[in-house]
């Protein structure tokens, strides 16, 4: 990796930045203009997704590292380039496209600056996924948040209102854990890089270890509100089934990011090679998580709207997660991460799905209802729903239907989808690590949380599906503009293609799973970058 | 000479200011001084700050010196009251009508800041119409004399100043 | 022997003038009405610009001075717009 | 074409018409059938090709790599037990698709019957000829998501909706029990293939997982083929279009339990608790299938009971650790999917022709359609075991079975002979009420439709079948023998009995025990006669055990009983309990973390204690302590005693050397003043209500939450008391301050980190100050604030009544004296505030300052002006344009940082240069500079942003207070 | 602190000497805030502290560091000047902000809205003939 | 001084945890400023507290950088001051607009026991 392809590295930041600053200076009507430029970053973006992952693929196991500012690291700001950020950079870039193109029929003008917030969101979520630094992980979780708070709002509302409320409150406090966790740890080992800071554990002392297990434990409490794990979850379900469409199915990325971020940390701070500290807050990790999946079932079982059993299903998804990384084990993160890809997948085609689908049950959408101008001047394009839902394309009502059974099947973990072979690989990989021929203990109830998770979410899904696809009353046919389908059936197809090409995938994950188990490549990888100034020349002050 | 240095003297004050600031008399200094000096004035004239010219610079440096001393002394005596036993003995406070000739909002400005810098008294009112302006007074012997006080000893000098 | 003075003189300075932000502050907590709360903080920024003062002259360092002189001329903006609220009921209107 | 390919073929090619019935016009009766017809044809014709193959015993694999590493092949396998399934599966299916044709009616949507149709058929094919364990429990769910689309065919009506679901939650719910074994097993055997794990059955048996794992794989088996107790969903299942039931409610899908229970027979067979279970479970579903069917009114209903009989027989039959039974078993679902089919399409028949279903309304029919009531009688008989029909056969094998049966109980073995027996009567009984009661009796009246004989090739599938049941039945040894010989090669390989397939086997106890079922089948119908024909609903003694009313009450009350309350109780919508929770956990998180570690280290460090600082100090606290007391009811006391706080903190940040902190401190708490003001103008007043007494319960949660108050502040403080006095390690820090100058080229080293060695965090944190502007300011376009604060505030509307009653005052005379003076004063400080910010700006590369600073000093300067002269009078001369600075300030920053890339080096690399000019000296040209120059401008347009935005907000409710202000004017 | 030992001692002892006696100032101003009784009369009180507590604060500071510098530093004037001119625009808005609401709350220790217009000419004139 | 400012610290969070446990949404936003505070004073003393040495170089002269304060700690509050600063206008204004629409200040958008 050199030349002008090493800076490959820092795209998924600058370009959304560039794009959304861009957009602020032209004016607020010019709408298409804006959402061909969003458009473009982002199908850019999966280009350049598609060319690191092939990059960091290619090169076995080095990783790339980007310098801010030519600083050599442990110094400067780092950006690092491997398997599983390259992965997580792709899975955003089309997560985003879809909500994107979801987003285009009629959201984007709910509101002004949705496409500068919403490449913003970008920017924060893939510095999050590409930041070695850690205090840069908190900035870029800052704007991530920021422009998440701008998104749960969009289109304005009571519901939105309240959730926002919420969400935010908690989020502030969740960001100041953060600060004080960061601190902390700055404070016993005097670095904020990612790899020194793994190179540096080992060593400190007997008498700074509380401290630093203290800074540890805030931060992942931190991570963890993000991730959604009980009982610091409930805001969850509210906010993402009081956001729009398109921003609930980015937001479904946005929990992975705690879950990205506690993971890389997690195995590369506390692995096996930490020393005195590896392992710390494994189980924690697999009990909680498996709170979670408890609470989320509940959830799912509980929640009357599509939209809440959605965000309860993004519970059960982080709760899973979060439970079998608990359980360090090669195997079973390469299983994770199948099971993050395909689960998260398939929450966001539901969020997007809801709303169409619930379109023909609330006649009139109900976005602006609250907002009725009885205040201030009418400077939003009224959403006319005759003109703005355009065509009703034929057998609605079936694609509808179908995509809502690929949903199910893919929460539930049914076949044929990548949700069944994502559980099956997370259990296989998990009976394996209880040794040949035996089933601990965690395995069985890990097991048992799997199989009830997906019980539930057939008993869910199926009340949510027959009330909304087999009403008796005569709901009228939603009326469904092509680009809100489209992305809908992007990201099924795409399950479709993890299920069909799972040997591939499994292949490139379990390459990052042991790249994630063996993080002295990484460390060394970060440390021994080498700066531009000491190859090119000029420069420097 | 007008269109590019609207208020001249404004701008020699902030070309004196930015050395002070930058504790500098260097060529570079004086000039980017000069400039900021001339840009922040142009932009000034665009929130029309009421016209007026301030001329007799003695009159001016009269008027200072009357000020300071006057701060100095009611200084003392105000930490002499704040000081006794019981603050409230022997001593009214209240509140003055004065009439003022001036409707110039420069030496009203001028004047506020007088008051306000005059510990003991402090501007409370002024109604334009009438042109009456109400002042507080922590020791109020003799309204009288404060009339004269602010009507003599400060308002002639600073129309002198500004009109 | 001055330069024992001197030290004694500033500590004992930055001491009253941290004796004034106290009187400040209980004005503030006791008010009783909102626009005694407002001059008293009014003066406990003049106070801290004060105490900023003196912490230069302490320290012999220029650094602090800036600080000094941005609450002179800002410090006010908090206490019109508090005043501004309490006569206008808004602060722009 | 290559057996690999065919098999392949076989188990696509369903799937591939499937995806083609999808998207045929909705019409084409005639296309859809052909092309589902010729699929199934060619399936069957396929599976007779392999016949050979199979027919001794030989297996015909194939294998693909699909997930190599989790050993999950996709895997094919063909053997003589998997033939016969699949022959019935293609053979039933070209029958079911004929009838099916005739059946639907032309308004119904074909296209998707077809398609799930199909779908099912290669799903069911999946079952039968997966060789790989998880791959079954793959094709098993398609299976159950098939038939649930199936029944729920006609949506419109509630009983398919409610069928629909029941069938796919109790079937899902065993796949995934059956995938949890299976998976355990897998994890035992080391792998899922098919031929492995039947090579394991020594270990298996001997494992101590072996009964979880039974337990788990039964629950898979009996859902799917409805056994006691979850054989409730299979009668509701009759919803469905009839050729659905024919096909997959009697012949194909419902037996994939017992194909399971067969497959895996030679493994987890032979053990008690298989007996137990399995035997157990038949035994109750043969006897209560049976006797409830007797008691259907329904004629699809009584076909389900029926079957669910027989499913029970068969279950039995395997359950009775016999190889013998086991080969039983398989005959008996070959012989029961030809009788079962052919009945479900004659009950079809009269349901179409008739318009009814229901046996209490059925009656003579015999005259109206003869040939299919003989069929049907033919069909019939062999259902109830009459002898020269196929159903007798395996019913004597049955018998034979239950006689000889070695049960770990003694008296089990006496009772079941006995218990067949009662079986064979009560199957007797229902046979003879439907034949009976359709087709016999008076004339039937007022039924919807005049019935008559069905298309000819309506009937054809019946009458195939019904040859099919004699032929066997007469013939079988030649008919059916080498085919059910395969099939027992393949369940049972080497143990494979020899059995014998004659139709006479002499007197003997079993054909006694069947001439007793046969009289006494008709003695009890004739008893029940009466009780019959009265119509009641419901079956006498059994009348509770209604699943159906189970099931959904125990739906219910999981989802609302037992999710809702749980979800209340361990969950929350309130915001309070949310963040006492994450205080909490956080809380207990650091002292999990800190456990028994000591948090003391060495002698601590100090810095000796100042007096001021201290009292200064003392005040910041009581400011704290005071905000937090006030924030209720006096928000501007609250607000002014939280400045006084920040005012404390900016002095400590002084006081240790960070002059930077307390300028960014200063500027950020007079902002934050004016944002809060500008805001609780629109924050009605809290009146302090007079409570007259504190519930106990705040009470509780008061002290509760003061409680964790204090433990979360003694947390922090001991932590950063901990850290504080603890010597400073070696931090990167040493390399920030080395280096600030000779190779950032600015001598403030916090502003040469903001800007150059960690110039990326301040371009990150600059952009959410951006984001935040405009979300604010989006959340501003739409805002409607509370109705109290509508109006214009009180003072405005005193001293505007004021000014209107004096004669000598104009509106406005008021504020126009109260800013007289001050406007003027502040407009002067306009320039010289601008001078501020820009002097703030250009020092901060080398001394307190930088742009944030400088950004903040200019947007205040322009609120200031605001502030004195309103927005109306602001705005008509000076215009800023705050999202225009907010883009200009991220694109300045962002070309700065890409700048570096023209020279080779990476974003954000800076580069500085002197320009030396005559007179004036060396100029520092720092690119830094230049990103700072974007930080400024983006803080100068966000925070004027932020706060014009929200004094916009008065203009508007003047806009519309003054119009809409009568209340009246509401109604 | 350090530096200090090499400055001259009257330039120690003057500014010492300033310093302390406009802390004393500004402390008597504040102890006036909490002392005096009616909010027209405590706001007169820290004026002290905006007057005199930081004129000489400044010289203090202007003496200390010019002798410590060896030029002169008078940027301190700027303080004097932006305290000179913003001290007025609050306590003018401050205190009129205070008088409405006294009279608003209908206190009769305030003067009313003001008087009609001939008496005031009256009272004036006899002023000015004084 | 340690001690003082830990103590300091201490009751910044204790007043801020109090009031962002309360169920007005002024409250709420009161309590994180003050908590950022904390948080900001925090950050600060993990560079250790130290009397006159801010991080200001002198141009030219050779440097010693333990004559000099941690100057990280402080760019890393620069940050976090910052951040807050816009989260609390954020929050303003959702607050105001949440008693706008809901009627009450209320942090759950509607009044206990209603
Ligand atoms: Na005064
Ligand atoms: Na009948």
């Amino acid at each position: 990796m050199s030349g002008w392809l090493h800076h490959l590295i820092i795209v998924p930041v600058l370009l959304p930045l560039t794009v959304g600053a861009g957009m602020l200076l032209l004016e607020e009507p010019r709408r298409r203009l804006k959402a061909s430029l969003s458009l473009f970053s982002t199908l850019v973006l999966i280009s350049v997704a598609i060319a690191l992952l092939q990059l960091a693929q290619g090169n076995g196991a080095e990783i790339g590292v980007y310098l801010l500012g030519d600083w050599p690291a442990p110094f400067g700001i780092v950006l690092v380039l491997d398997r599983l950020s390259a992965l997580m950079l792709l899975l955003s870039s089309v997560l985003a496209l879809a909500s994107l193109l979801f987003s285009l029929a009629r959201w984007h003008r709910a509101g002004p600056h949705f496409h500068p917030l919403f490449q913003f969101l970008l920017v924060g979520i893939n510095g999050a996924f590409l930041t070695g630094d850690l205090f840069n992980l908190f900035v870029f979780f800052e704007v991530m948040l920021a422009a998440s708070y701008g998104l749960v709002l969009h289109g304005s509302g009571t519901a939105r209102v309240k959730a926002g409320l919420h969400y935010i409150a908690v989020n502030l406090a969740a960001s100041l854990l953060f600060l004080i966790g960061v601190a902390l740890i700055y404070g016993v080992t005097g670095t904020l890089n990612m790899a020194d800071l793994a190179n540096r554990l080992p060593a400190v002392a007997t008498e700074d270890r509380a401290l630093l297990q203290a800074g540890a434990a805030i931060l992942g409490i931190a991570f963890l509100v993000k991730a959604g794990m009980w009982p610091l979850c409930f805001w969850l379900p509210t906010t993402y089934a009081a956001a729009s469409a398109p921003a609930a199915a980015m937001f479904s990325i946005m929990s992975k990011v705690g879950i990205y971020v506690i993971l890389r940390l997690w195995l590369l701070l506390f692995g096996a090679d930490a020393g005195s500290v590896a392992g710390f807050g494994g189980s924690w990790l697999f009990y909680g998580g498996l709170l979670t999946v408890g609470f989320g079932t509940i959830g799912a079982l509980a929640s009357q709207d599509m939209s809440r059993l959605a965000g309860y299903n993004v519970l059960v998804s982080s709760g899973t997660l979060l439970a079998v990384l608990g359980v360090t084990d090669m195997a079973i993160t390469a299983g994770a991460l199948f099971y993050l890809l395909s689960s998260t997948l398939a929450i966001s085609a539901f969020f997007l799905l809801i709303e169409l689908a619930e379109r023909g049950r609330r006649a009139g959408a109900d976005i602006l209802a609250v907002t009725l101008e009885a205040f201030g001047e009418t400077e939003e394009e009224p959403l006319h729903e005759e003109e703005e839902a355009g065509i009703a394309i034929p057998a609605t009502m079936a694609i509808l239907g179908l995509s809502f059974v690929f949903c199910a099947l893919l929460l539930a973990g049914l076949p044929p989808l990548s949700g069944f072979i994502g559980k099956f690989i997370l259990l296989a990989a998990v009976l394996d690590s209880s040794g040949t021929a035996t089933v601990s203990l965690d395995a069985w109830l890990l097991l048992a949380a799997v199989i009830l998770s997906g019980l539930a979410a057939v008993i869910a899904m199926t009340r949510a599906g027959i009330r909304t696809f087999w009403a008796p009353l005569g709901r009228s046919v939603p009326r469904v503009r092509l680009i809100e389908i489209t992305p809908i059936g992007l990201l099924l197809l795409l399950c479709v293609l993890l299920t069909v090409q799972a040997g591939p995938v499994m292949y490139y994950l379990q390459g990052t799973a042991e790249a994630l188990h063996a993080p002295q490549r990484y460390i060394e990888g970060v440390l021994s970058a080498p700066r531009a100034g000491q190859t090119a020349q000029g420069g420097g002050a | 000479m007008k269109r590019w240095l609207p208020f001249p003297r404004l701008a020699a004050l902030i070309l004196i200011a930015w050395l002070l600031l930058n504790q500098s008399l260097a060529p570079s200094h004086i000039l980017l001084g000069a400039l900021l000096a001339l840009l922040s004035t142009q932009l000034l004239v665009r929130l029309q700050p009421p016209r007026g010219h301030a001329s007799r610079f003695w009159t001016a440096l009269v008027l200072l010196g009357r000020v300071l001393l006057d701060i100095i002394r009611s200084n003392i005596a105000v930490a002499g009251i704040i000081l006794r036993r019981r603050p409230e003995r022997n001593r009214t406070a209240g509140f003055v009508h004065i009439g003022l000739t001036s409707r110039h909002p420069y030496v009203l400005a001028a004047l506020a800041c007088i008051i306000t810098a005059t510990p003991g008294t402090i501007w409370v009112d002024y109604e334009s119409a009438s042109g009456v302006l109400i002042i507080h007074v922590l020791d109020l012997v003799d309204e009288e004399a404060w009339i004269q006080t602010i009507t003599q000893r400060y308002e002639s000098l600073l129309r002198e100043i500004f009109e | 022997m001055m330069l024992g003075f001197f030290t004694a003189a500033l500590t004992t300075a930055q001491v009253l003038l941290a004796l004034a932000m106290a009187c400040s502050s209980v004005r503030l907590f006791i008010g009783p009405r909102a626009q005694d709360r407002v001059v008293a903080l009014d003066a406990f920024y003049v106070n801290a610009m004060l105490l900023l003062l003196t912490f230069g002259i302490r320290t012999g360092s220029n650094l602090y001075f800036e600080v000094a002189l941005v609450i002179a001329l800002l410090g006010f903006v908090g206490t019109v717009a508090l005043a501004k609220f309490l006569m206008r009921g808004e602060v722009i209107e | 074409m290559s057996d690999s390919m065919l098999l392949i073929l076989l188990v696509a090619l369903p799937f591939v018409g499937s995806l083609i019935a999808a998207l045929l016009p909705t019409n084409a009766r005639n296309a859809e059938a052909w092309l589902a017809g010729l699929i199934a044809l060619a399936g069957l014709l396929i599976t007779a090709s392999f016949f050979p193959a199979v027919a001794e015993g030989g297996v015909l694999r194939f294998r693909a790599e699909w997930l190599p590493t989790f050993g999950l092949d996709f895997s094919l396998r063909l053997d003589g037990f998997a033939w016969l399934f699949s022959a019935l599966v293609t053979g039933i299916g070209v029958l079911v698709v004929l009838y099916a044709r005739y059946y639907m009616s032309p308004q119904d949507p074909v296209p998707r019957f077809f398609s799930f149709l199909l779908a099912f058929m290669g799903s069911m094919l999946g079952i039968v000829l997966s060789g790989n364990l998880i791959q079954l429990v793959f094709f098993w769910e398609l299976t159950s998501l098939f038939s649930f689309l199936l029944i729920g065919y006609w949506h419109h009506r509630a009983d398919a909706r409610d069928g629909a679901r029941m069938a796919l939650t109790i079937t899902a719910t065993g796949g995934l029990a059956l995938l949890a074994g299976v998976l355990v097993l897998g994890h035992i055997v080391g792998s899922y293939e098919l031929d492995q794990v039947l090579a394991s059955a020594d270990l298996i048996r001997a494992h101590p997982l072996y009964l979880p794992i039974l337990v788990l794989i039964l629950l898979g088996a009996f859902t799917k083929s409805a056994q006691f107790p979850f054989h409730f969903w299979l009668p509701h299942a009759m919803a469905a279009p009839t050729p659905v039931s024919a096909y997959l409610h009697s012949a194909t899908m419902v037996k994939a339990g017992v194909f399971l229970l067969a497959r895996l027979w030679p493994v987890l067979a032979g053990s008690d608790a298989w007996f137990w279970l399995v035997g157990g479970a038949g035994l109750s579903t043969l006897l209560i299938g049976s006797y409830v069917a007797i008691f259907q009114h329904d004629l699809k209903g009584l076909l389900a009971y029926s079957t669910i009989s027989h499913l029970g027989l068969i279950t039995l039959l395997l359950g009775l650790n016999s190889p013998l039974a086991a080969v039983a078993a398989i005959f008996h679902i070959l012989n029961h999917a030809t009788f079962k089919a052919s009945l479900f399409m004659a009950a079809g028949i009269i349901d179409h022709e008739s318009g009814t279903r229901d046996i209490r309304r059925l009656s003579g029919l015999y005259r109206l359609m003869p040939i299919t009531a003989t069929l049907a009688m033919v069909a019939a008989a062999a259902m109830a075991g009459v002898p020269l029909l196929n159903g007798f056969l395996s019913k004597e094998m049955f018998f034979t079975e239950a006689l000889t049966a070695t049960a770990p109980l003694q008296s089990l073995e006496a009772i079941l002979p006995y218990a067949a027996t009662l079986y064979g009567m009560f199957s007797v009984a229902y046979s003879l009420r439907f034949i009976h009661g359709a087709f016999f009796g008076p004339p039937p009246v007022g039924l919807p439709r005049t019935p008559h004989e069905p298309p000819h090739w309506m009937r054809f599938p019946v009458e195939l079948l019904v040859l099919a049941c004699l032929v066997v039945g007469i013939l079988p040894a030649i008919t059916v023998g080498p085919f059910l010989d395969a099939a027992a090669l393949g369940v049972l390989g080497a143990a494979k009995p020899a059995y014998n397939l004659a139709v006479w086997h002499g007197f003997n106890l079993p054909l006694l025990m069947s001439v007793i079922a046969l009289i006494g089948g008709v003695l009890l119908y004739l008893i029940l006669q009466n009780y019959l024909l009265s119509g009641v609903e419901g079956t006498p003694f059994v009348r509770r055990l209604a699943g159906k009313r189970l099931f959904e009450r125990s739906l219910v009350v999981l989802s609302w009983r037992i999710a809702r309350p749980l979800e209340t109780l361990l969950g929350t919508r309130r915001l309070q309990p949310q963040l006492r929770l994450v205080v909490v956990v956080a809380l207990l998180a650091g002292l999990a973390a800190v456990g028994g570690w000591q948090l003391a280290a060495g002698p601590p460090q100090f810095s000796g204690l100042d007096p001021a600082l201290t009292l200064v100090w003392a005040v910041g606290i009581a400011c704290a302590i005071g905000a937090a007391y006030q924030a209720k009811y006096h928000r501007l006391a609250a607000l002014i005693l939280m400045g006084g706080a920040g005012l404390v903190t900016c002095i400590t940040f002084i006081w240790f050397s960070a002059p930077d902190l307390a300028l960014t401190q200063l500027l950020v708490e007079i902002v934050t003043t004016v944002l809060i003001l500008l805001g609780l103008r629109w924050l009605p007043k809290r009146i302090p209500e007079d409570e007259p007494m504190v519930q106990p319960v705040t009470l509780a949660r008061r002290i509760g939450d003061f409680a964790i108050a204090m433990f979360a502040g003694g947390g922090v403080a001991l932590l950063a008391y901990a850290v504080m006095t603890r010597p400073l390690p070696d931090t990167i820090s040493r390399y920030f301050t080395e280096r600030a100058y000779s190779e950032g080229g600015g001598t403030n080293v916090v502003n040469v980190i903001l800007v150059d060695f960690r110039g990326f965090d301040t371009l990150g944190e600059i952009t959410v100050l951006g984001v935040v502007a405009l979300t604010v300011y989006a959340l501003l376009r739409r805002f409607r604030p509370a109705p109290e604060s509508i109006a214009i505030p009180e003072q405005q509307r005193v001293q505007n009544a004021y000014d209107d009653a004096r004669p000598d005052r104009r509106l406005g005379d008021t504020v126009a004296e109260y800013l007289l003076v001050p406007a003027v004063l502040m407009r002067l400080l306009f320039p010289m505030m601008l001078v501020m910010a820009l002097y703030l700006f250009l020092r901060g590369h080398n001394l307190p300052g930088g742009g944030f600073v400088a950004g903040l000093t200019m947007a205040v300067t322009f609120i200031v002006q605001y502030m004195a002269n309103g927005t109306r009078w602001v705005e008509s001369r000076l215009r800023l344009h705050p999202v225009r600075w907010i883009g200009l300030g991220l694109v300045f920053a962002l070309l700065t940082g890409i700048g570096a890339w023209l020279l080779a080096h990476p974003f954000l690399t800076s580069h500085t240069r002197y320009l030396e000019l005559p007179w004036l000296g060396s100029i520092p040209l720092a690119s830094a500079l230049f990103f700072d120059l974007g930080v400024f401008s983006l803080v100068v347009g966000a925070t004027a942003l932020i706060l014009i935005a929200l004094a916009h907000q008065s203009l508007r409710s003047v806009l519309v207070a003054r119009p809409v202000s009568p209340p009246s004017k509401e109604d | 602190m350090s530096a200090a030992a090499n400055l001259p001692a009257w330039v120690l002892f003057l500014t010492a000497l300033l310093v302390l006696v406009s802390a004393s100032l500004t402390l008597i101003g504040t102890i006036g805030l909490l002392r005096l009784k009616t909010f027209y009369e405590r706001t007169h009180a820290p004026t002290l502290g905006t007057t005199l507590g930081i004129g000489l604060m400044l010289f203090a500071s202007m003496i200390y560091f010019s002798a410590l510098q060896s030029r002169p530093v008078l940027h301190e004037l700027l303080i004097a000047v932006f305290m000179t001119v913003t001290t007025p625009i609050t306590l003018v808005l401050l205190v009129r902000a205070a008088l409405y609401r006294d009279r608003y709350a209908g206190s009769d220790k305030v003067p009313p809205t003001s008087p009609p217009k001939s008496t005031l000419l009256k009272k004036q004139a006899k002023i000015d003939s004084d | 001084m340690e001690l003082i400012v830990a103590l300091g610290i201490g009751v910044l969070v204790a007043s801020g945890v109090w009031l962002i446990l309360r169920p007005r949404t002024y409250q709420v936003i009161i309590g994180l400023s003050l908590l950022s505070y904390a948080v900001n004073l925090l950050i600060f003393g993990m560079g250790r507290l130290r009397v006159n040495a801010a991080p200001v170089l002198e141009a030219g002269a050779a440097v010693d950088a333990s004559q000099y304060t941690d100057p990280l700690p402080q760019a890393l509050v620069l940050t976090a001051i910052v951040i807050s600063f816009a989260t609390t206008a954020l929050f303003l204004v959702v607050l105001l607009a949440s008693r706008g629409l809901t009627g009450t200040d209320h942090v759950d958008g509607r009044e206990p026991g209603t």
